[in-house]
């Protein structure tokens, strides 16, 4: 690097500039389809040099950079550090294969506006490289409310439809409140002499009072965002609304930019930890966790159980982050490290199989027009690619080796075996529920996609229609083959990957988890070889050579007859594909085992209808709890307010008149 | 300075001319022209006061400083762009038979006599031409409100009056008693109501007769400010005159309340040396902004609905300059600016949609986007800014506002979140609703005027991103005079 | 890596698929004797797997290529997870690979094969059986890692080797927590393996069945190859649950003189378990399908007490 | 106490009666017959301030009442009322006693308040800023209480007519070019009035303010 003088943040800053022409060039673009096609995949490229950009700059000293924009004295700051290459790399990787999906997505343009949508995904992703790159109050806050605003504009593409629309606005007002809690933390943090900027807030005095505050704002702020318990609920409600590849970037990468802001100030901008921090985002995060994995399970709408799972999939990083405050507080860096990796390597793993399953989804929405499980089956047929992808989707997501979903899990159990070393007894204490929370949830979780695969894609089709179902198309196909590829290399090269995250814990904790990550490339060894060691790469390896030589065998050994035959099923002669399992079905049992969680409507045929019905509506008790009381009293207030407001010109006149007499006796008795 | 003259005289003729030519066939252009002129004339003036200072003219009968030309060349921009909206707006009217000459004459002579008005009282040095000036202005806005003779209109218009009128008559009394004090201190004659001179003796003051002086002031110009409880005549005008009049009400005239209480405001802290003054707007500010947002939420007619919108802004501006300091009355004057751009382009795209529409109501307008994407997009992207969404300045403005306060007066910061988020819901419901779904519109025979709605937007837009450093001068300046 | 380590890897795992349908063969033939009947002898199992290997595989006509691959999948899963457990030797080569908590990961790759290709084929009771055989692993996976997490925290490692040369070769100690651990692996066990009182093995009542529900579909070929796994899961839990809870007696990787005695130990232990394991099946009846939750969760909940029962009183700070 | 300082105080005293009298009055006519009595009122006032100081404009000032006050505005009432056949008004919302009774109470505030102001000044103004602001709240009150929408002109008048009188009385006269400002203002005013009351007429065929009391959609859902 001697004669080429390479810096990143300008590149980054570049690519950022870049999507926005590319938005506005779509804007303009005539009617014409291919120039517009041609704009996605211009945009992929983009994503793909920024991840590679991003890597590059991730063991770097943070570079910073002001622009001569923003308010006067406080233009805006960037920097770009170790924890925002990491976003940044995982930003670029999930858009690389969602551009390029959407090359082959947005072409119909019969229900959106082609060439608003166009604006609004580029501008989304831009925003969301500002978000990872600010350096200030002021910048970070326009950044994260623009990016909530294009993407309820994209949410809302489809807007016809009311339950989009209302969708729509509970993703705002959810995501402005929040916004409104960040930047009350942020009034909280700021500086000496009232500093914005992230400088200024990192080397600020504050009581442990006003940090705990702080701190909380920011769960809340960011959770909000994140989908944390119990502001989740925008989050089934406006990814099912969105277009598919919309939705994958708002679940695979603009949840993590929450859990980007909560590292930054949680860790970045606080210098000090406390453990009742960690043990707080260690409860929120298991509870979120099983929240979401039971109602991910009762899910008739595939874009709406995705939808759960990401609320589960984000419980688990918190829940990941709490661990490693918990360890921090305690001074134990290397165990800290150890559950920050877990954490940052989720978000990853997370960005990519997320990404990848609702881009399925977008496949068979597109192919099918349907988005209800209870029409869908058996696609495996007419898509074998989607299926394909959806299916190391599915084994990925379900935490299985030796792909990805597998390490970070096992990487947080590790965390959590390890901390019967805490010196505090309450503390310990938790820790064997709080692991049997996680493998609960990691189990069910398996469960739900198999549920999730099975209905989908297997089976008989349960609408005639489904049969001339069409694949994806080859850009839909590279898109989910990139992400295929990142999975199951991420999955495999866990070492690789682990030695980028380990500069963010470093830069972050001061330490990283050092040697042992860098002893083999084909262990993973978080702490010791002894300790613990685990390599994808050999399991894999074992399992194809078994498979291989069995099949061999079998082959060599045996005559390899095969009859096709209608399906036995214990000889039950009609077999429609009416009676294959259903998705609510599928879910019963986790509905009666778990049922406190959850508010059921069913209603039930009596024994004299005639045509019997069945239906259970199965809903969020939080939405009945906290939602709907907090806007009844809303609406109460309102009303008491209003009254106020009658018409009478004589009693308008009162309040004239009582407000003045009111301050005359008030300064009076002064 | 010919400039002053021309932006003063100018609306005058133009009043005069349309008093006569008013329902002519090129009227609404040359309306247009007479707010262009007297733009550039406000242009120019700012340009002498950036270089030269503030200026005083006609045996000190006038006097433009940094705070005072900031909303001279805010109000004839606003002022000229209204104009630009207005020309297919009002051509719209005559089609539907909503207007007839008399009433066109009326409309484009009173509009000139109104932005006359209110750039006398931005100008004068004098506080009793001050109320001259602002009481003028609600006579000439009282019968465009009136314009279409419906019996929603006159009631609205009746009530504009009378409490109006009422509560100027308040800011009447403050005068002459502020004026009772100064002639103490500076004898008897025409300087004891130069601002310019009261300025210099503010500290001399009887503070006595200052602080029920400040009260009267506070209740006169607060009610046409808008201010909670005195704000009830400013929705019900706000939905019931035409749109233009709505725009520059909401854009222009409340400025220029806030301008006198904030002149006012100076003076009673000079003389006070206590945080009286501050603390009771404050108050004000608070209580505004809290029932406005709960208000919004009750609210079936989208002019209402933005009016208390603009209720709720004035009550944010309040409280920046009650909270006072250099960064609150930053965010303050920025915050008018913003305010005035953002409202007048909302109240620009709120009128072609109800032109389409037939209705002010808001659920019997649907689909704006699909009908007129630009109508519709002008109007969403408004509404988002209105409710202080960045990249858009109103952001700039709330989040300098919400940090000072957080140092400063950290209860009132969480007060006004909720209320902000309360009315965030409330209005964006409603303009979704509008904006999207399924469209119920009918074309228009004149195209509408787009023109200015973005315009306004991208002003707003830009001052999100970039202050340029003149503006951030100006502000600081002004902030300097009236913190 | 040694040649010989390489060696003792292979032969293991050899000796585990061979053994394997001898286990089974055990313990159904230890049932029948409980049950009054002669028996089949305990051979069966490799008659019927010999046989089936030789029928032709008659495939639904909805079966896609998942449904043909998994048998496969499934064998090479369940191979791999012999080659994980110390079942003769410790530190075998290819123990780094994967500890205990990748061992359940791959028991759990297995089942969710096992219950995709249920669904493949869109049979009423293919899907019934997928959805109760995910059931049953939704509460008995978490109850089998929560099990093991007890012997890793007293050897404060997930590895099997550590775990199994920290218990084998320790100093007595107490441990109550593994008395816990013990009972809840008993009924995971017992619920993963399709036995009684979760499962019926033996049952074709449409109704209750929940593993050979999965499998109904399957013939020939396919079909032995998941006999065969099924058989090699059993022995692969048994062997866990030897090498966790009596390790005494095995050998370290490369002793080949001690070999002998581990084989030895291995069979003795293994007939002594699987006549427990008939004992067992003889003397309870069969669950309904909803109890079953509720069997697994005491197993789970045994598990968090006995973890629980690790930190209070044997963990040392 | 010289004699300008006795005649002001007289006419103060006078002021606050016809500001009690209109507030007891329900005949328009008579109203207006005691709007006319204010201006009178007002310009003696005017004069014995110009006598007293000498300032050119305050002769000015008086005649512009005069002309104003006495003769313009009232007659330009009678007309209106004359033409609008009006005779009567209600109270809108107390009744008579019990107004009367609380504006005793606002003329104590209005002493009480103006205590101070009144203790620091010199010479003439000694009560008369009392009963100027006292004379404002009772037109205030009056305006509250009344229903016809010429009463509530003649209110707004009559709280003009105190603020008038704060000004001669207080500061000797406001300067000229803010007192001509103010006196087109109330011209204009009364011309607007005057539009207003035929707009009314026309729309609601009555000059009742109860339909001017307006039950906007959205708001008040339960008067």
């Amino acid at each position: 690097m001697s004669f080429v003088s390479f810096s990143p943040l300008p590149c980054v800053l570049g690519i950022a500039v870049y999507w926005i022409a590319l938005g506005i060039l779509g804007l303009t673009q005539r009617a014409d389809r291919d120039a517009g096609r041609i704009l996605y995949a211009a945009g992929a490229a983009g994503g793909l040099l920024l991840a590679v950009t991003a890597a590059w700059a991730l063991g770097d000293a943070p570079t910073t950079v002001q622009l001569p924009l923003g308010l006067p004295g406080l233009p805006f700051h960037l920097r770009l550090d170790s924890l925002a290459a990491f976003f940044l790399v995982l930003l670029g990787l999930a858009v690389t294969g969602i551009s390029l999906f959407s090359t082959g997505y947005f072409t119909s343009g019969s229900t959106t506006n082609d060439r608003v949508t166009c604006l609004h995904y580029h501008f989304f992703l831009a925003a969301m490289v500002f978000v990872l790159l600010a350096d200030d109050a002021y910048m970070f806050m326009v950044a994260w409310e623009s990016m909530a605003l294009v993407s309820y504009f994209l949410v809302t593409s489809d807007h016809r439809f009311a339950e989009i629309r209302s969708a729509g606005f509970l993703y705002l007002v959810v995501a402005h409140v929040g916004a409104m809690a960040i930047l009350l933390c942020f009034g909280v943090l700021h500086g000496p002499d009232g500093g914005y900027t992230f400088e200024a807030m990192r080397s600020a005095d504050r009581t442990p009072f006003w940090a705990t505050t702080a701190f909380l704002l920011a769960l809340v702020g960011f959770g909000a965002k994140a989908g944390f318990l119990p502001l989740h609920a925008w989050l089934p409600e406006a990814h099912p609304a969105a277009p598919s590849p919309v939705s994958a970037l708002m679940s695979g990468v603009m949840l993590k930019t929450a859990i980007y802001g909560l590292l930054r100030i949680g860790f970045d901008l606080l210098p000090i930890q406390y453990a009742s921090w960690g043990v707080i985002a260690l409860a929120l995060g298991l509870v979120t966790m099983l929240y979401g994995v039971l109602f991910a399970a009762v899910q008739t709408d595939m874009k709406r159980l995705l939808a759960y799972s990401s609320i589960e999939n984000i419980g688990l990083v918190l829940a990941a982050i709490g661990l490693a405050i918990v360890f921090r507080a305690h001074a134990m860096p290397a165990l800290a490290a150890l559950a920050l990796c877990a954490a940052l390597f989720h978000c990853l793993n997370h960005a990519l199989f997320k990404s990848l399953l609702f881009l399925a989804t977008g496949a068979v929405m597109h192919a099918t027009s349907q988005r209800s499980l209870g029409r869908l089956g058996g696609l495996i047929h007419p898509m074998p690619w989607v299926a394909g992808a959806a299916l190391v989707g599915t084994l990925a997501i379900a935490g299985l080796p030796p792909l990805n979903g597998f390490v970070s899990e096992w990487l947080l159990l590790q965390a959590f075996l390890l901390s019967p070393e805490l010196p505090d007894p309450y503390l310990r204490m938790i820790v064997p529920v709080a692991t049997a929370a996680l493998v609960l949830a990691a189990a069910v979780a398996a469960y739900v996609m198999v549920k999730f695969y099975g209905v989908v894609f297997l089976g008989q089709p349960r609408e005639p229609s489904l049969r001339y179902a069409h694949d994806a198309d080859a850009w839909q196909r590279a898109g989910l083959l990139f992400l295929v590829a990142g999975c199951v290399l991420a999955g495999l090269f866990p070492v690789k990957v682990l030695h980028g995250i380990d500069h963010v814990a470093t830069g972050l904790l001061g330490r990283g988890m050092g040697d042992a990550v860098g002893g083999h490339w084909l262990h993973v060894t978080p702490v010791s070889a002894e300790r613990a060691s685990y390599s994808p790469l050999l399991v894999l390896a074992g399992i194809l050579g078994v498979v291989s030589a069995v099949f061999l065998y079998v082959r060599v050994r045996y005559h390899m007859r095969t009859r096709r035959a209608p399906a036995w099923d214990c000889g039950f002669p009609a077999q429609t594909s009416r009676m294959q399992d259903t998705a609510e079905g599928f879910g019963q049992p986790i509905k009666q085992i778990f049922e406190p969680f959850f508010r059921i409507e069913r209603e039930m045929p009596s024994p004299f209808d005639g045509a019997p019905r069945y239906r259970a509506r199965t809903e969020d008790k939080l939405w009945y709890a906290l939602y709907l009381p907090l806007v009844r009293l809303v609406e109460r207030i309102a009303g008491w307010v209003s009254r106020l407001q009658h018409g009478r010109i004589q009693w308008y006149l009162v309040y004239s008149f009582a407000t003045l007499l009111a301050l005359l006796v008030l300064i009076r008795c002064q | 300075m010919p400039e002053l003259a021309v932006l003063l005289l100018l609306p005058l003729a133009g009043a005069v001319t349309f008093a006569f030519l008013g329902a002519s066939a090129r009227a609404p252009e040359a309306n247009a022209a007479f707010s262009g002129f007297t733009a550039l004339a406000a242009v120019v003036l700012a340009i002498r006061v950036l270089a030269d200072g503030p200026q005083l003219a006609m045996r000190d009968l006038f006097h433009v400083d940094a705070f005072s030309v900031f909303l001279v060349a805010l109000t004839a921009l606003v002022g000229f762009t209204t104009s630009l909206f207005s020309r297919p707006y009002m051509r719209n009217e005559v089609v539907a038979g909503r207007v007839g000459p008399t009433a066109l004459r009326l409309y484009h002579a009173m509009y000139q006599l109104f932005v006359g008005t209110m750039l006398l009282a931005l100008t004068t040095n004098n506080i009793g031409i001050l109320w001259v000036a602002m009481e003028t202005a609600t006579l000439t806005t009282v019968l465009l409100v009136s314009l279409y003779r419906t019996p929603a209109s006159v009631r609205a218009a009746w009530k504009y009056f009378i409490l109006c009128g009422v509560g100027i008559a308040q800011a009447l009394f403050g005068t002459i008693l502020l004026y009772l004090a100064a002639e103490r201190v500076l004898g008897g004659g025409g300087t004891a109501l130069l601002w310019t001179q009261l300025e210099g003796v503010k500290d001399q003051l009887e503070p006595s007769v200052v602080t029920i002086a400040f009260v009267f002031l506070l209740v006169g110009y607060g009610t046409k400010a808008g201010l909670v409880p005195l704000h009830n005549w400013l929705p019900d005008a706000h939905a019931e005159g035409p749109t233009p009049i709505t725009a520059v009400l909401s854009g222009l005239l409340l400025n220029v309340a806030l301008y006198a209480i904030a002149r006012s405001k100076v003076l009673a802290d000079g003389a006070l040396g206590t945080p009286l003054a501050g603390n009771l707007m404050m108050g004000f500010g608070l209580l505004t902004v809290v029932v406005a947002a709960f208000m919004t939420l009750r609210q079936t007619d989208v002019k209402r609905l933005f009016g208390y919108s603009s209720v709720k802004h004035m009550g944010l501006i309040t409280f920046a300059f009650g909270m006072g300091g250099a960064a609150a009355t930053f965010a303050g004057l920025l915050h008018m600016t913003v305010h005035s751009l953002t409202k007048s382009a909302i109240f620009f795209a709120v009128g072609h949609a109800t032109q389409k529409a037939g209705t002010q109501v808001i659920d019997e307008i649907r689909g704006l986007v699909h009908t007129s994407p630009a109508v519709g997009w002008g109007l969403m992207l408004g509404g988002i800014a209105i409710l202080g969404m960045p990249p858009f300045g109103v952001f700039a403005a709330e989040f300098l506002l919400l940090t000072t306060a957080m140092s400063a007066q950290p209860w009132a910061a969480l007060v006004l979140l909720v209320a902000l988020a309360v009315s965030f819901g409330g209005i964006l419901w409603r303009v979704q609703a509008m904006v999207f779904g399924a469209p119920n519109l009918k074309p228009l025979l004149h195209r509408p005027a787009i023109l200015p709605v973005f315009v306004h937007l991208g002003l707003t837009l830009l001052l999100g991103f970039y202050l340029p450093p003149f503006l951030a001068a100006w502000y600081r300046e002004a902030a300097r005079l009236i913190g | 890596m040694l040649p010989q380590y390489a060696l003792s890897q292979l032969l293991e795992a050899l000796f585990a698929v061979v053994v394997a349908p001898l286990a089974l063969g055990w313990v159904n033939q230890c049932r029948a004797w409980l049950q009054n009947r002669r028996g089949p002898g305990v051979t069966q199992p490799y008659r019927v797997i010999a046989k089936l290997f030789r029928k032709e595989v008659v495939l639904a006509h909805q079966a896609s290529f998942l449904f043909r691959a998994v048998p496969y999948l499934v064998f090479g899963c369940m191979v791999l997870a012999t080659g994980i457990v110390p079942m003769l030797a410790t530190a075998l080569p290819f123990a780094p690979a994967a500890d205990v908590i990748a061992l359940v990961g791959l028991l759990a790759l297995a089942r969710i094969f096992m219950a995709l290709a249920a669904m493949d084929t869109g049979t009423a009771f293919g899907s019934l059986g997928a959805r109760r055989e995910m059931l049953v692993a939704a509460l008995a996976e978490p109850a089998l890692l929560m099990v093991f997490f007890m012997p890793s925290l007293i050897a404060r490692s997930t590895s099997l080797t550590t775990i199994v040369e920290t218990l084998a070769h320790q100093r007595v100690a107490v441990h109550p927590s593994l008395a816990f651990a013990a009972v809840a692996f008993v009924m995971v066990m017992l619920a993963e393996n399709a036995r009684i009182p979760v499962d019926n093995p033996g049952t074709h009542l449409e109704l209750t069945m929940i593993h050979e529900a999965t499998i109904l579909e399957y013939s020939g070929r396919h079909l032995a190859l998941i006999e065969w796994a099924h058989a090699l899961k059993l022995l692969v839990y048994a062997t866990i649950g030897i090498a966790l809870f009596v390790p005494w007696g095995i050998a370290e990787a490369g002793h080949w003189g001690a070999l002998p005695t581990a084989v030895l130990a291995l069979a003795a232990k293994l007939l002594v378990g699987g006549a427990a394991l008939a004992v067992t099946e003889t003397v309870s009846a069969k669950l309904r399908i909803f109890r079953a939750p509720e069997f697994l969760a005491t197993a789970f909940l045994m598990a968090v007490l006995g973890m629980l029962t690790h930190l209070l009183l044997e963990a040392t700070a | 106490m010289s004699l300008a300082n006795q005649l002001v105080d007289l006419i103060a005293a006078l002021m606050l009666l016809t500001s009690f009298a209109m507030l007891a009055q329900r005949r328009l006519t008579a109203l207006v017959d005691l709007l006319a009595l204010q201006g009178v009122l007002l310009t003696a006032a005017t004069l014995v301030a110009a006598w007293v100081t000498g300032h050119a404009h305050l002769y000015l000032s008086a005649l512009l009442s005069l002309v104003l006050k006495v003769v313009v505005l009232p007659t330009l009432l009678r007309r209106l009322v004359r033409r609008l056949d009006l005779q009567w008004d209600r109270e809108a919302l107390v009744n008579t006693p019990t107004t009367m009774l609380v504006g005793i109470v606002l003329v104590i505030v209005a002493f009480n308040l103006a205590l101070p102001i009144s203790a620091l000044s010199g010479s003439i103004l000694r009560g008369a800023l009392g009963i100027a602001l006292a004379s404002v709240l009772l037109a205030f009150l009056m305006m509250i209480t009344r229903r016809k929408a010429v009463s509530q002109v003649i209110g707004f008048l009559a709280m003009e007519n105190g603020l008038f009188f704060a000004a001669t009385s207080v500061t000797y006269g406001m300067p000229m070019i803010v007192e001509l400002g103010i006196a087109l203002d109330v011209l204009v005013a009364a011309f607007v009035f005057g539009i207003f009351f035929f707009r009314i007429r026309e729309t609601f065929d009555s000059l009742d303010t109860r339909h001017l009391e307006t039950h906007p959609a959205g708001e008040g859902e339960d008067v």
